[in-house]
């Protein structure tokens, strides 16, 4: 008795690759096809990274890629502590344990929008699937499309910042054609030398046309391209971490702020299942 | 295989001995994505109260070692919500639900069992006077045992329902609360509930949960519950679910063999939601592997081997 | 570098806030044969009574989720033995000596106090009125604070060696023994002793200690250990030795932001060998990479930030 | 100020190699050159098998045999629960966590002593050590001696005992000129059908002389054991197991039971300090 469009996977998957393509940061690759069959953009995994009960919760990582005729599932991750250093040692040919796919995903923009997708460090993640089936519905409706509005529709905005310019390049070597990127880094080691909101906020300054924005990175990140957004009455989403336990909705710790009916306040909604994306001008960044 | 693994929780006939601890299973719908409900003996839902409660800040959540500190705060949508919103999915299981209440006031408990008791679908209650969590009530019940005891008495006259106690560990003697709970009514215990708990953020210099103390949960806590179903189940001729760190069938096992006649899964269903289930299945196996016919035979069987 | 580490507990001078959990670190020679134990701040040995004691039957330990289980039951070879065998071995080092108690009736910590008052080479006592593994006296002496505070008053006339009471968390408030045993004239706290737990061996369907219960520690407990230590110093302006699940330098810094003064590393030692040097170390180059001139600055300072 | 003689090492080794000589046994080799110079047969090591506080206590494994010359450490382990599992998937080149030379060990015989070695199920593991050192004696010795000395002395009776064979032809294999085997199995799969203890005894009845005994093994044999040398008169010593803490004789949880000063009592004594190796006739076996 299990509602088999609402199910949920929890199951051992076969690991493909798990190759470091930057220092610090990991290109997990799974077999699952049922997980990659149903997965959205925006949506993730929550992953259990050992068989002991130290640690004993499961992380939360997007999917960061799918191959659904090859039935992969990609995960982009960043060794940030103990979790994340486990899912490290796990070699080729090993199983690991996978929830998924949680959470409700972005919604997709609609034909002849111009977009624009903001990552802020590990935060971009995410957002390459949801660039793969942005390109992959702007290509199918290309071929309808005369060549003058074919330049100008076929591209999306990809903005990259982080703190320093190592991660940035191979980022953009993941990248499909038609997006167009730009890279920002706190150092100037890459690219714009500044956030990388600074950098969109240029580009909207100098006239660049944007109907909608998708974004992931850290929270200051976000609150600026919220306020950014709504100033400009951009439409858009945002997706938001926040600490997991259960990843499922069943345990409200994941609980994000956001505005309530009248908008003076704030009610809480939970990131694992209301989320983790949620539209610009709806989270409540407190006074 | 003729085994039988029904057992009754102080009037709630449960197919068989495992079911959900509250808070950690949200009102079931979650967990029915992952795993077949109707499966569970009995399902035991999110706390809930007189009125929607917010909950508190986050971070909510920490993870410590082969544990978790939770401050969750009682967020729930209110009981009229949840008679409206939420048991209506849970009448489509062939399931007994037990609801979880807390309050600020013995009023509130006494109201709370009274508007369940009329709200039909509903099998039981579970009284939680031990959520630490809550400025008000909660653990300030359960922590003194002729409080605990006033708190059953009011509930106890409200409801022709089951009344389970929920015992907290962080007292001196559970033993002596359980004596009075029973005393005043109550159909059956459940313990334990968190320990009392909090965790520092080295880094900020400041306790890592928002509402600074949390309840500790998971297994690192299943020594001290196992124990406190040891003692109570020496002492009180009720029967009682066990929980507090079960991941697995022989977890469980050692809560039956303790005392307890039910076991709950709580923490584990977020590392593990299939975990129900599986302890489940480990049980019926285990049961086989022995040639143990009734599940009853094992319930306390530790104290007398 | 200028840092300094050194703290003063009760009036015992360590020069630096690292010592051992009583019980884990026997008399001091085992885990000199591995560290040097003059990199200690203090040494806390294994819980001494006036006559040799055999302890409890075997097995006296189990493994639990990041934890263990301990019932061995106080087994020492007496105070004189003790002060005549073990004492002189520690006298070579320049690390000042607490001697940890228990006994079974209020008279026997008197004695104690007395005896090792006298025996010289002794830098401080501390009262273990907390111990869950022995029948009389031991957690009985620590649960209710009046007996708590009757026993620190004997012992602190029959000595004027600083005096550490060690507290029990198996209480409804630890902060109400905390005061009470300020009260009858304790120099320091000593926090916390183990939880009272136990488990079952599903095969024999028995309890695995042959004690049945024991108290359990290690990581597991460290959310609770914090917490008390939190509330404790919130309430009581002794100095406190924090304990409870310390492994590494980050787990003491927790404790020292929630209040501690200094920190005792336990069933760590077990595990690590070396942890109470590791921890040490840890909490010099945590000062050193944040600039903080004298760990006193660190003392409680999450209740400030 | 760490008395050089009595320094315990407590050190990540590197791992030579972990294979599995027989199923469900491992036989691992450690690069542990400090550890092998100081340590005699009967001493253990005390393991640490995962990083993780999950298992939490070190595991005691006895030491197998040691490569002086080369700095190797070897142990022979039964993969009996979690912590041995967990030391399964170790692999050649990683490192693990060892404390040790840990324990007494055993006293050697005296030249020219007729010595049996009995060893039960993987109790057999420490025993070769011990072995080796005698015969490296008895070689040393035998030098000097006549050919008809040489008969007599430069020999050594090893029994081995185990529930089922598959465990018993491995171990023999492993071992060195002179050594005589003799294997007895409960069903009777290899060699005698029954007890080792009853192998024993039958060659003892058959007139077999034996000076000395050494025995490690499940409780029941060593009883049986203990009781048949006293019951001769033959001196020797038993290696116990207990339920370890620290390994070093400071928690006091390996409390074994050794007869008290007048004999009709126990005193406990610990095994990982005060043994594991113990006297024939020193062990309380109770009423
Ligand atoms: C919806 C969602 C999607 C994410 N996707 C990615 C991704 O694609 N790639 C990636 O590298 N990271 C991602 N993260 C962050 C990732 O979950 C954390 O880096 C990871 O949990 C850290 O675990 P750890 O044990 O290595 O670190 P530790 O700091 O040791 O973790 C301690 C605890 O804090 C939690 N925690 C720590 N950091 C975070 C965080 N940023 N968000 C939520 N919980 C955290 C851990 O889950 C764990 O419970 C995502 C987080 C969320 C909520
Ligand atoms: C001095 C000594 C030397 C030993 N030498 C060897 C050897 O060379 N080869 C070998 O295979 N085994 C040896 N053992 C037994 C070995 O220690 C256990 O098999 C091992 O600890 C089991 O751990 P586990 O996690 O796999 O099993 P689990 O059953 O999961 O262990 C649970 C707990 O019980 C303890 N435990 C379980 N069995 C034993 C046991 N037999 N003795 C002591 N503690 C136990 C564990 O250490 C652990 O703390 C020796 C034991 C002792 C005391
Ligand atoms: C996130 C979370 C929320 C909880 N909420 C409640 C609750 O609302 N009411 C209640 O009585 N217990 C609550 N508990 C306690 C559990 O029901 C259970 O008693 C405790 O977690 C011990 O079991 P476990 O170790 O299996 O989790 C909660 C526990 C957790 C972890
Ligand atoms: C094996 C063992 C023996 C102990 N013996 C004593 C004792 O004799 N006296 C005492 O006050 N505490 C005793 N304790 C408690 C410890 O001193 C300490 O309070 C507790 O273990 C918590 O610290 P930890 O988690 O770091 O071990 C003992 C603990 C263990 C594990
Ligand atoms: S993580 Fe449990 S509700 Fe979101
Ligand atoms: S294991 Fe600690 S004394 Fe033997």
């Amino acid at each position: 008795m299990i509602h088999p469009e609402k199910r949920i996977h929890c199951k051992k998957y076969r690991i493909v690759q798990n190759e470091e393509p930057v220092p610090g940061h990991r290109l997990m690759c799974l077999h699952a096809p049922e997980i990659a069959a149903g997965a959205k953009p925006g949506q993730f995994l929550h992953v259990r990274c050992a068989d002991s009960t130290d640690p004993l919760l499961r992380r939360p990582i997007s999917i960061h890629r799918v191959r659904r005729d090859e039935g992969l599932l990609f995960m982009f991750y960043r060794v940030a502590g103990r979790g994340t250093s486990l899912l490290t040692a796990k070699r080729e040919g090993e199983e690991i344990d996978v929830l998924g796919p949680l959470g409700n995903g972005f919604e997709l923009p609609s034909p002849g929008e111009r977009v624009a997708v903001v990552g802020g460090g590990i935060g971009a993640a995410p957002l390459f699937f949801l660039v793969d089936e942005i390109m992959a519905e702007i290509h199918k409706r290309g071929a309808d499309l005369t060549d003058e509005q074919d330049t100008a529709r076929q591209a999306l905005d990809f903005y990259l910042g982080a703190a320093t310019g190592s991660l940035l390049p191979s980022l953009n070597s993941f990248l499909v054609r038609g997006v167009r990127v730009h890279m920002a880094t706190d150092d100037g080691s890459v690219g714009y030398h500044g956030t990388v909101t600074g950098l969109l906020q240029q580009h909207l300054d100098e006239q660049t046309h944007i109907d909608r924005i998708y974004a992931c990175g850290p929270a200051p990140m976000l609150r600026a391209i919220d306020e950014l957004a709504i100033r400009r009455g951009i439409r858009g989403q945002l997706s938001l971490e926040e600490r997991m336990g259960c990843g499922v909705g069943a345990c409200l710790s994941c609980a994000c702020k956001i505005k309530n009916f009248s908008g003076d306040g704030f009610t809480y909604k939970h990131a694992c299942s209301d989320g983790p994306v949620f539209n610009i001008g709806e989270v409540w960044y407190g006074h | 295989m003729g085994i039988n693994l029904a057992v009754n929780i102080g009037g709630i006939k449960m197919k068989n001995p495992v079911t959900t601890a509250s808070g950690t299973f949200g009102f079931g719908s979650e967990y029915g994505r992952i795993i077949d409900l109707n499966r569970l003996g009995a399902i035991v839902v999110k706390g809930t109260t007189l009125l929607p409660r917010e909950g508190n800040p986050t971070p909510r959540i920490a993870e410590t070692p082969s544990g978790m500190l939770n401050a969750i705060g009682l967020q729930n949508p209110g009981v009229d919500s949840f008679i409206r919103e939420a048991l209506p999915f849970l009448r489509d299981y062939d399931l007994p639900v037990i609801v979880n209440i807390a309050g600020d006031t013995v009023e509130d408990y006494a109201k709370l069992a009274g508007i369940l008791d009329r709200a039909g679908g509903v099998a039981g209650i579970e009284v939680n006077i031990s959520c630490p969590n809550v400025k008000k009530g909660g653990l300030q019940f359960g922590s003194d045992p002729e409080s605990a005891a006033e708190v059953i008495r009011n509930v106890r006259q409200a409801t022709s329902l089951p009344v389970i106690v929920k015992l907290s560990p962080n007292v001196t003697s559970i033993v002596a609360v359980a004596e009075k709970v029973a005393g005043a009514g109550a159909d059956a215990l459940s313990m334990i509930n968190t320990l009392l708990g909090m965790a520092i953020d080295i880094k900020s210099r400041r306790p890592v949960l928002g509402n600074i103390m949390g309840g500790l949960s998971g297994p690192a806590v299943r020594p001290v519950a196992v124990r406190a179903v040891w003692q109570v189940y020496q002492a009180v001729k009720l029967p009682i679910i066990g929980m507090g760190g079960i991941t697995c069938a022989a977890d469980a096992l050692e809560f039956i063999m303790a005392g307890a006649t039910a076991v709950a899964v709580g923490t584990a269903n977020f590392v593990n939601p299939r975990a129900t289930v599986e302890v489940l299945e480990g049980i019926e196996r285990f049961m086989a592997e022995n040639g143990i016919k009734d599940i009853a035979e094992l319930v306390g069987i530790a104290h007398r081997c």
